[in-house]
């Protein structure tokens, strides 16, 4: 197999040229998906192999560009979606949640929405607090929606792959810092699946539990500490909805002590769900109160140094450990 | 098993004894006095570090075989024994 | 309506720390249920309430200290309820019934249970009485280990007990210098006042007379080898369960033996419940109660003496095993001692003491031989019984355990 | 702001009334179908005062013709989305009304298994994509199936209702829009009884000419007289033929008139009641039967025939809905996903 090593953007694009090759069901439709080439070239060059029947330029109507990916999933196609970013998303909230999460259940079971939602997410770019937020540990909250967060290269190629053979709504959240980062993947785009987290470090004193934009840094953290003398174990969840409980209080159960990393804000979080869950299910395995690394909470600002100082960094990483570790 | 040494047998067994006792200075018991009264080891006690050894040694010691369990020498004496037998 | 009291568990306790409480208001209490904690002298003993019925109210708070006999709780006892006038006692109403789940009859669509499965606590408290800092791991690995976390050094998060603190307090333990013992001087400094309490009351109030006879247990050595022989080591008898069993068999010959000196009189036990002596490493004693030691079978009175002397260590015993005991039997044998001249439990009225199994001469069929013999006697209360009716005990003793197959005849 | 008239019927189209067809057999499928309607609904509302059914109920009863008259233009493989004020629809559509009856029960026999209720009727062997509580919410989706059936080379077509309200709604532009701009097949279908639940059109609008609204996103918009159900029928089969031959989406406004309060709970504040007894002077049924017996349609006595078999059915209905069984609990978190998935 051959090894090759590229950007996180282009192994999304891979992704979504193996998927529209493989499947004529499959369209990509969103906002500057085609001649521009994708807010941040995505599919830039899509609409030249594929066509503009298949690479759908949409009107600014996030929430019927997204109800009509609903419409034709429910019809028979295999629809991707782009939301530019997560904060636009909510323009079609109404249509995600009223919609493509209910409509199974509501129905008895007669419709299902095979449909792909990606968007980027995440902080970091100085683009201020109507771009920068990190909201997919709110769609982790709904029923019937799966949530996604690929951190690695392969997981970016394969998992939009795996998305589309599911039968249910997947959200895929791409956090925007990773697209310009290089890394390898393996031969052609393989689906990957979306129901295991995974171990992307073994360690054995702390968990770090993450994903998305933030395994990287973990990981660095995760070195950093490693430098000390301290061996940290990071986990990357890779599926935010549901959750691998196994393979968190697997992890809980070997190290004992753990730290959640979110982008998202702390209060009414995604840590704060997978600590509850680990107070429910791993109590007696805690040796230490379990500790979060989270935004601060305000609104993303746009000063490079506010902005810095409200998102997790390397440094609060390594700091949370330090204060777990006594 | 079998060709555990005198010394690695002898460990063991003053492992089995401080897990009962964890008090016991053995280094200050006569190798040749009784032990169990010297280390304060009742009946009860004695049951236990036996079922101690067992699992660590995989030896039953039947309970006819008590009297040559008397001194420490003698109980090491015995396990060499039985695990090379 | 009945009131759960501060019990007493020993002649010498005074009062009691009330820890933690194991029920609440409302809930449902069996007879033999284990209600709270107490903390005493001795360390932390588990009550049991010997009434069922329903909790009306607890009356006294976690961290309290009562005197013995103030009242903890009010029990609604079965059927009470009905009993109308009592309630009047305390000027309050009789509490209406609660209304029960079953005595809905619309249907009521539940939910599935999706919340995980409970996980069990097991009780974190120092022997202060104040919750202790410990993480959840090191908790549920100290009580692995029957380690009392309470005075562990620690070194974790905001001065927390950690796992590790208590896997080196454990391998310190191994290595000769016991944490326990360590962790543990207080309560042992008041273990040691309590048992001087006692044994002084004993002395001063109680007029001992002393009987001792020497045994041949040749033929009780040899019912114990065969027992055994083909046994694995987990599944043995020990020795002391036939002596055990011999002074329990005697005592329903002699039942003036079997029970408490109060209030002037002598009030006999109910069964017949041994106090077995345990002497505690690191120093003190324990005599909790072998319940029933008249009518278990050999395996089952091991398995009964194996868990009261784990738990013996571990303090870990219960409220009723430090009061039920008619009399108390200690085996100093073991510690190479020819015999013994006890001293008595109060209120109880009589002591049995075992010396050590040793080869002596004996006389068999007019010869001289060497055979395996034990002394054993008896210290009993004068207000209560004279030397005759000792003797006949201690000569039934005697012959129970010479003639060993009459222990459990078939 | 100028505030139109209230406008008591429709300009746009002349009235045609059962003079316009010459099928007997026609005149008395429509009068069946809007009796069968109107009798199903009385009987909902008589059932959600005794207990039966509850949650909202949300009737149709003045509106009938519409469902009736429009539904036969529309073919199986064609596609339908409705409001939570569906029975008519559904009933018209195909769905058999002991499974409607059995969902507003809530019965696991009901067309949704009783998860959706009174506004929430679904039935895919129908092509009938329910049930929308979310005003203006099934817009976009019709988009989306039109989408698919252009992408696969399909000739269906997606008729999409909606009421006056959803006019207000973004997703309406949204909707009409992008149909337009991608040319889809979609019928969007709008049922304007005057009021978004208690707000009148004049209120809530600042054009109250709903077709000429539409018409600004340029596709071809008709307003038609929704009292009228021959009306109603000839003006939605023209639209379905456009929309089916390719030529993009089309935008039909039904005026018409809701007799009964928005929903069970509602003291009609908002309205007159002579302006209600003004409508009911043209219900839809009535003013059917009367003309086409006038005109010598139909006999005197189909009526009464029609009456009859519409009471067996609704009776049918409610008995099927009363056998029905209660869905047990340990299902409740099924079909959430259709994969088997952990919370």
């Amino acid at each position: 197999m051959t090894t090759q090593t590229i950007a996180y953007r282009e192994a999304l694009r891979q992704g979504l040229r193996a998927a529209l090759a493989d499947d004529e069901r499959v369209f990509l439709m969103g906002e500057d998906v085609g001649r521009y080439g994708g807010t941040y070239a995505v599919s830039h060059g899509l609409l030249e192999e594929f066509g503009e029947a298949r690479i759908r330029d949409t009107p600014l109507s996030e929430s019927t560009f997204t109800g009509a990916g609903i419409g034709a999933a429910l019809n028979g196609m295999r629809p991707i979606v782009e939301i530019m970013t997560v904060n636009f998303s909510l323009l079609a909230l109404d249509q995600i949640i009223n919609n493509a999460a209910t409509l199974r259940h509501m129905s008895g079971g007669q419709l299902n929405v095979p449909l792909v939602i990606r968007m980027t997410t995440g902080g970091g770019r100085q683009l201020a607090a109507q771009h920068s937020h990190s909201l997919e540990g709110w769609y982790a909250h709904i029923p019937g929606l799966r949530i996604v967060a690929p951190a690695t290269h392969e997981d970016a190629r394969g998992m939009l792959l795996a998305a589309l053979e599911d039968p249910d709504p997947v959200l895929i959240f791409e956090h925007a810092l990773l697209l310009n980062v290089e890394g390898t993947v393996e031969g052609e785009p393989r689906p990957m699946e979306l129901d295991h987290a995974a171990i992307r470090r073994e360690g054995g004193q702390v968990s770090l539990i993450t994903y998305g934009g933030m395994l990287h840094k973990t990981l660095a953290a995760a070195d950093q500490l490693a430098a000390e003398g301290i061996d940290t174990e990071v986990l990357d969840l890779r599926t935010l909805r549901p959750l691998d409980d196994a393979a968190i209080m697997a992890s809980v159960a070997k190290t004992h002590r753990v730290v959640v990393i979110d982008e998202g804000w702390r209060s009414g979080s995604l840590s704060a769900e997978i600590i509850t869950r680990i107070n429910e299910q791993a109590f007696f395995e805690l040796d230490a109160p379990p500790v979060r690394v989270c935004t601060q909470e305000v609104p993303i600002p746009y000063a490079r140094h506010l902005e810095d100082a409200a998102i997790p960094q390397v440094e609060d990483i390594v700091a949370a450990v330090h204060r777990l570790l006594g | 098993m079998a060709n555990l040494s005198r010394d690695t047998l002898r460990e063991t067994v003053i492992d089995a004894i401080l897990a009962v006792a964890p008090e016991a200075d053995i280094d200050a018991l006569p190798p040749d006095r009784p032990w169990r009264e010297a280390l304060e080891i009742d009946s009860f006690d004695f049951l236990n570090i036996l079922v101690d050894l067992e699992k660590r040694l995989g030896v039953s010691v039947p309970e006819s075989d008590y009297h040559e369990l008397a001194t420490l020498e003698g109980l090491i004496d015995y396990l060499e024994r039985r695990l090379a037998g | 309506m009945s009131e759960f009291r501060m019990p007493s568990l020993g002649a010498d306790m005074e009062s009691g720390t009330l820890v933690e409480w194991n029920i609440r208001p409302g809930e449902r209490v069996e007879r033999g249920q284990i209600v709270c904690v107490v903390e005493t002298q001795k360390g932390a003993i588990d009550v049991e309430i010997w009434e069922a019925g329903t909790v009306e109210r607890l009356v006294a708070e976690e961290g309290q200290k009562v005197p013995v006999g103030e009242v903890l709780a009010v029990i609604l006892g079965d059927g009470e309820k009905d009993e109308g006038g009592k309630a009047e006692d305390d000027g309050r109403e009789t509490p209406a019934e609660r209304p029960t789940p079953e005595a809905s009859q619309a249907p009521s669509p539940r939910a599935p249970d999706l919340s995980p499965p409970p996980t069990t606590a097991t009780p974190d408290v120092a022997s202060s009485g104040v919750r202790l800092r410990i993480s959840p791991a090191a908790r549920r690995r100290a009580a692995e280990l029957g380690l009392d976390p309470a005075g562990v050094n620690s070194s974790g998060i905001d001065g927390s007990i950690t796992l590790e603190d208590i896997e080196r307090a454990a391998q310190a333990a191994q290595g000769g210098q016991s944490t326990r013992a360590v962790a543990t001087t207080d309560a042992h400094a008041a273990m040691r006042q309590a048992i001087a309490t006692a044994m002084a009351r004993s002395k001063r109030e109680i007029p001992h007379y002393y009987l001792g006879n020497t045994l041949c247990v040749e033929p009780a050595l040899a019912w114990l080898e065969t027992h055994n022989a083909e046994r694995p080591v987990t599944e043995r008898l020990i020795f002391p369960v036939l002596q055990l069993r011999a002074v329990a068999l005697a005592l329903e010959a002699v039942p003036e033996l079997n029970g408490w000196f109060v209030d002037d009189a002598f009030q006999p036990a109910e069964g017949v419940h041994l106090g077995v002596a345990i002497a505690l490493r690191g120093g003190g004693l324990v005599a909790p109660a072998l319940h029933d030691a008249d009518r278990l079978a050999p395996d089952v009175m091991m398995a009964a003496l194996r868990d009261l002397l784990t738990r013996a260590r571990k303090d870990r015993l219960r409220s009723s095993e430090l009061t039920a005991a008619g009399l108390t039997v200690t085996n100093l044998g073991d510690l190479g001692v020819e015999s013994v001249q006890g001293v008595i439990y109060p209120p109880q009225v009589a002591l049995v003491g075992f010396g050590r199994i040793a080869e002596r001469p004996w006389v068999r069929d007019g010869q001289v031989v060497a055979a395996r013999c034990l002394h054993a006697s008896l210290a009993a209360d004068h207000r209560v019984t004279d030397g005759a009716l000792g003797a006949r005990f201690l000569t039934r003793l005697t012959d129970l355990l010479t003639e060993p197959e009459r222990l459990w005849p078939t | 702001m100028t505030a139109s008239p209230p406008q008591e019927g429709p300009d746009a189209s002349p009235a045609i009334g059962a003079a316009g067809l010459d099928d007997p057999d026609r005149a008395r499928a429509l009068m069946w179908q809007m009796i069968r309607i109107r009798r199903f609904e009385e009987k909902c509302a008589e059932l959600y005062s005794a207990g039966k059914i509850r949650g909202f109920l949300h009737l149709y009863i003045g509106e009938e013709a519409i469902a009736a008259g429009a539904m036969p233009a529309l073919a199986e493989r064609d596609t339908v989305l409705a409001t939570y004020r569906e029975h008519g629809h559904a009933l018209a559509r195909g769905i058999p009304a002991g499974a409607i009856m059995a969902e507003m029960f809530g019965k696991q026999e009901g067309c949704s298994r009783g998860r959706g209720g009174s506004m929430h009727l679904f039935d895919v062997e129908w092509r009938f994509i329910g049930g929308s509580a979310i005003v203006g919410g099934a817009l976009p989706l019709a988009v989306g199936y039109a989408l698919a059936d252009r992408l696969a080379g399909r000739d269906s077509v997606t008729a999409c209702f909606f009421g006056d309200g959803a006019v207000a709604e973004g997703e309406f532009h949204e909707s009409l829009n992008l149909a337009t701009l991608w040319q889809l097949p979609v019928l969007f279908l709008c049922e304007n009884n005057r009021y978004a639940m208690g707000t009148a059109l004049e209120r809530h609008q600042s054009q109250v000419d709903l077709a000429a609204k539409a018409a600004a996103y340029r596709l071809p918009s008709e307003s038609v007289d929704g009292m009228d159900v021959v009306a109603v029928a000839r003006a939605t089969e023209a639209a379905v033929d456009r929309v089916r031959a390719g030529q993009g989406p089309m935008f039909l406004e039904y005026r018409t008139y809701r007799f009964r309060a928005h929903s069970m709970f509602d003291p009609e504040h908002y309205r007159d009641k002579a302006e209600v007894e003004r409508w009911r002077q043209r219900c839809p049924v009535e003013t059917f039967a009367r003309d086409a017996v006038a005109c010598g349609l139909l006999a005197a006595t189909v009526r009464d025939e029609v009456e009859r078999e519409v009471a067996e059915e609704v009776d049918a209905a409610v008995a099927f809905a009363e056998a029905g069984t209660w869905e047990p609990v340990e299902h409740l978190c099924r079909d959430v996903y259709a994969r088997e998935v952990r919370p």
